[in-house]
């Protein structure tokens, strides 16, 4: 891979760590409202991901967005802003945290009925194969939605069909405070795809370099045969489920752990270590990312609250 | 015009959406090798072949789930539950993600949906199978939910519905594919939302919709020759509301009762009652009565099940009570 | 009586009815090592175990469908939803399985269950998990629908709910579980069917439940202040509708408005409204006029969001309307 | 397996087969009404299945469930009642030939949601743990059912909890005109199970004694094991889905090579062969099976409409 690519992919992991610290700053301000989930720990999954597919592969995930959202290149500007409920924002300040989207970046949006998104995910993959292209689907989705039944069918029928879908299970290891095997049958998610004959397998996720190359695989291969594929990446979220999570089900021993492999530390180490990139270049891409989450909030701040008209607007498509 | 059943006026509308329109296709349980369950998508198979006319698996979140996900794209599905029934087994995709997509997302997504739903009670299929729960659907801004009740409305309705750029939830009536109308042949198009005279009277307004239509143009026979000449309201469209017709006929009237097949309880009369009152209180000579379903879940006994529905003569009495 | 919140009410209805009946446990997602995502059965985990506290997997179909299983072979499940919108993802549970398997097998099942679902807007949760959809539930014969507005009734109703032999829906509001009211403590049961007297007063009648019965009694307040007494009816129990105290204080002030946090079209206005009319037409001076939410699908703009939902304001000034 | 058994399997078989065939009649003649779902073929399944339960085990079915409640001890006067709507019937005629139920037998209904009733089938297992016995229960469903969500969920439910329940899928090649293989991502139905880690086999559903064995063995692990098991049963209807249907979808030598397998020859060539049985001992069953069925009928007919009070009754327990 190519400096830039991997500096770019460097750049997202921080910008999302950056943006989210922010928003869990105004979050607890009363700036921002409703559910918000935190993507921090997990960013190498997404950048990881994303750099790996074609501007025509469409990419849809839960309510765990914001980092989907600034990989897909929607900007930190429209992100802050519709997380501040602000008509600038992804969704005009209509959708918040959990409905962030911008089809002309191919991004289908954040979705908050856990599971729920799949078969929409089978759906935009059928849509392709209906008009006769070989697009790709991303579809992103947590350890806890593989145990509702729209995982089920939204997998059979993709398989039963040939839907190209990659389906990418981010396992955190919890649902809520639910421990994997606390609530699955089978504690490797990957596992579920042997009961479609469905093609898996399972990445380190807190290494954005080995889900860049699993993705690519696996985007190859879902392209080339026409056929659905399950990539589970080993990963977890470092903040609570949402904003005021009491985190009464996990030790504390067990997080820090964790935050010691920090995808971002361990990205940073491997450039360094790899003379990909000297400390300063990287210390500029931080700063950067801090510059433009600083930009992000004053836009966002700036920006206007939709108006009156917007209630009532769009309720129906004309 | 020719006078054809309320299936082929349907079927009819389908063929020529999907003849016009290549981003239209079928999808559904039974829909392609098997004709469909009501046999209204017979012979399309072979037609149109497997990509355009597609049996799914058993797995209504599926069905409805990817017909969104595929109109969000650009293609029109047409996605057939079987029976309404079935929809409670895809209702967040009917209720909470294909209503809400478009105004969620700041207008950024369409979702041109159309599903398609075959209610009704009357054929002894028991409590799970025999429901008319159209109220239910109508409570959800963002959806469109239509119900017609004579084979050119289905089909001008149906041809609107599938151009629509919002999802529609088309609901026919079991009982009634074998009912024969005058429908004009090609391009025919009914507005999604409108409510219309199918009977012009002067001494009571009956509002109905679907299969209520069907008993209440038969009640108003009964009712003209006791001289009483019922305006007959087709709703057809239950959101969103149009309560012009009704309430035009209802202020020269002043008398009105409303039918429909579902529960009374929370049901459509409800809405339509509490309408009427907020725009023409002044106009009321007569407290304005429902026809409906009792409150039990349907029986299979077919003499209970003829009892649990309204019938002709229930609605007959209430008119007659409504004249007094 | 101890002045408690709404949370510690219903907390205190659960534990005592787990206490008096070992066939009662829960289950549901977080309910458990959590402590349920509202924090209703904080330290119930530690209390009662696991066997007795059960974490679900997402799986709300699993969730609602177990417990009826287990209610069927006679146990008493207490499931939550852990909110009202997850109900649509077991709908048929709710309202084709549960309210039916006691009729439709001539009385041999029967279904004791408690189904709890929090519900409401006004949280800024987007447009899938806001919504108060009471009155579809109330639409199906065979179920229970209830919704408390004060802490003593949660308490009451709860238990009642955990006692009946048939499937209970029990929705209570997420902005309500702080509020405070005196609650009787130890044994206390409120029957499931009767709605109530929460103000006196002379010169309306405001029918509502829930966060309707909040908003109401601030609007008395207001109105009070103009020279209006407003009486208020809290209907508490949805399905089945008691109408007696309802009809009882309309008849005295001949004006009335209804209340409630959902869409007005097809909600539970539309159903008291009719039935206001049907049995109690000559006591009407004014047109009955409904105070809802408005039909969108609700914003997380805090600014839209609270447009959409009813506020004090608006019952005030629907109060001064039905008054002129 | 001594001979009174052996020939008691046989006597409900041919017991299931008379009455549907008189059932099938009473449907031309528009004597029943609504869906009527025929076991004629499948006999063996349930027949095999039941013997293998212990009275305390539960069974629990789909809408198919004629033979269902006759093998659980339903008499053949209350399912004929029931299948004319009469209030003799096993739902006092408020059910229909789709809900057939006696508590008092341990059958807990036939049910008309395709899938519906698998969570409930983990729920009466999942009371039996809570009452701490070990009661297995026996829960019957169709290939087709095995894709929609309820299925997912149920399965998963059963293994993370360790419930008690004999999933049995009668694999009869089709749901309505949809082939196996055109709806479900896997052919073999047993294979869904790996997805669970939850433990499987494979019958031939033809032969009744596989099947007692079969459900035998697996009923013995799931009480020892506290675990559920997925047995899947390979079978075929006779007729078609329900009365009234085309039948497009198969060719009439499909439906002839199958019937060559009748499970009814099959087992009475047995019985001959093995010596367990005479021509005439069997002759006798079968006269037995009719007259029973006979009498069915002429209970059914002389049986009484439910009154009107029945309309409303039974909405709600008291
Ligand atoms: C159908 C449904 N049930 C319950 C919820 C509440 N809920 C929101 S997120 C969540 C946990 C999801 O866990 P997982 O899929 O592992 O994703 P993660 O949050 O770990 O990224 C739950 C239970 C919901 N949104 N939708
Ligand atoms: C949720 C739901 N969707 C659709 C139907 C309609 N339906 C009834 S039976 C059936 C086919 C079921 O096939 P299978 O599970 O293989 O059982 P079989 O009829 O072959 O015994 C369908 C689609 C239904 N009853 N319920
Ligand atoms: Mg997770
Ligand atoms: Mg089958």
């Amino acid at each position: 891979m190519d400096k830039e690519k991997l500096l770019q992919m460097y750049f997202e992991m921080v910008q999302i760590r950056r943006l989210e610290e922010r928003g869990a700053e105004l979050y607890q301000a009363g700036k921002i409202g409703g559910f918000m989930h935190l993507y921090i720990g997990q960013e190498a999954v997404s950048t990881g991901l994303i750099a790996a597919r074609e501007p025509r592969d469409r990419v849809i995930t839960a309510y765990r967005d914001h980092g989907v959202a600034l990989n897909c290149g929607i900007s930190a500007n429209e992100v802050m802003a519709e997380l501040l409920g602000k008509v600038t924002g992804t969704s005009k300040g209509k959708g918040g945290s959990m409905h962030m989207a911008d089809t002309s970046k191919n991004m289908w949006g954040g979705h908050a009925i856990v599971g729920g998104h799949l078969p929409i995910a089978s759906g935009l993959a059928l849509g392709d194969q209906y008009a006769g292209n070989d697009n790709v689907t991303l579809c992103m989705f947590g350890d806890g939605a593989t145990n509702i039944g729209y995982f089920h069918e939204a997998l059979n029928l993709a398989k039963t069909w040939g839907l190209r879908v990659l389906w990418v299970c981010e396992n955190n290891q919890y649902g809520m405070g639910t421990a994997v095997e606390r609530a699955s049958a089978v504690d490797e998610i990957r596992q579920k795809a042997e009961g479609y004959g469905m093609k898996n397998s399972r990445v380190d996720g807190m290494n954005v370099l080995k889900v860049y190359e699993a993705a690519r695989d696996a985007i190859k291969t879902v392209r080339e045969t026409g056929q659905p594929y399950l990539l589970e990446a080993m990963t977890y979220r470092f903040r609570g489920h949402s904003m005021g999570d009491p985190e009464r089900y996990r030790q504390q021993e067990e997080v820090k752990k964790w935050q010691e492999n920090d995808p971002i530390g361990i990205f940073h180490a491997y450039l360094l270590g790899k003379n990909f990139a000297t400390a300063a270049e990287l210390d500029a891409l931080d700063a950067k990312a801090e510059a433009d989450t600083n930009t992000a909030v004053e836009f966002a701040e700036a920006s206007p609250e939709p108006g009156m008209e917007e209630l009532f607007a769009d309720v129906y498509a004309d | 015009m020719a006078r054809i059943t309320m299936r082929e006026a349907i079927s009819q509308a389908l063929m020529e959406e999907m003849d016009r329109d290549p981003a239209v296709f079928i999808l559904g349980e039974e829909v392609g090798v098997w004709g469909g369950t009501y046999a209204v998508t017979k012979g399309f198979y072979d037609k149109y072949g497997a990509a355009r006319v597609k049996d799914t698996p058993i797995a209504e979140n599926a069905i409805i789930g990817a017909a969104i996900g595929a109109a969000m794209v650009g293609q029109r599905p047409v996605a057939e539950l079987m029976t309404i029934n079935f929809a409670f087994s895809a209702m967040d995709y009917i209720v909470n993600q294909a209503p809400k997509l478009h105004y969620m997302f700041g207008g950024q997504f369409k979702v041109p949906l159309v599903m398609r739903a075959v209610g009704g009670g009357g054929r002894q299929l028991g409590a799970t199978h025999s429901q008319t729960p159209d109220a239910i659907f109508a409570h959800f801004p963002g959806l469109i939910v239509v119900s017609p009740g004579t084979p050119a409305d289905a089909k001008g309705l149906l041809k609107s519905a599938i151009r629509s750029d919002n999802p529609v939830l088309f609901i026919e009536h079991a009982t009634m594919y074998q009912t024969r109308g005058e429908v004009p042949e090609g391009e025919y198009l009914v507005p999604l939302e409108k409510s219309t005279v199918q009977r012009p009277g002067k001494d009571l307004t009956i509002v109905t919709y679907c299969k209520g239509l069907e008993l209440s143009l038969k009640a108003a026979e009964e009712l003209a020759k006791t001289g009483i000449e019922a305006e007959i309201v087709d709703l057809r469209t239950l959101r969103p509301l149009d309560m012009q017709p009704v309430l035009e006929s209802f202020k020269k009237t002043n008398r009105a009762i409303v039918v429909e097949e579902g529960w009374k309880s929370y049901g459509v009369g409800a809405e339509v009652v509490s309408r009427m009152y907020e725009s023409a209180f002044d106009y009321a000579d007569a407290p304005i009565l429902r026809v409906a379903q009792k409150e039990v879940p349907l029986p299979y006994n077919r003499a209970l099940e003829q009892a649990a529905l309204p019938q002709v003569a229930d609605i007959v009495a209430a008119a007659q009570e409504v004249m007094k």
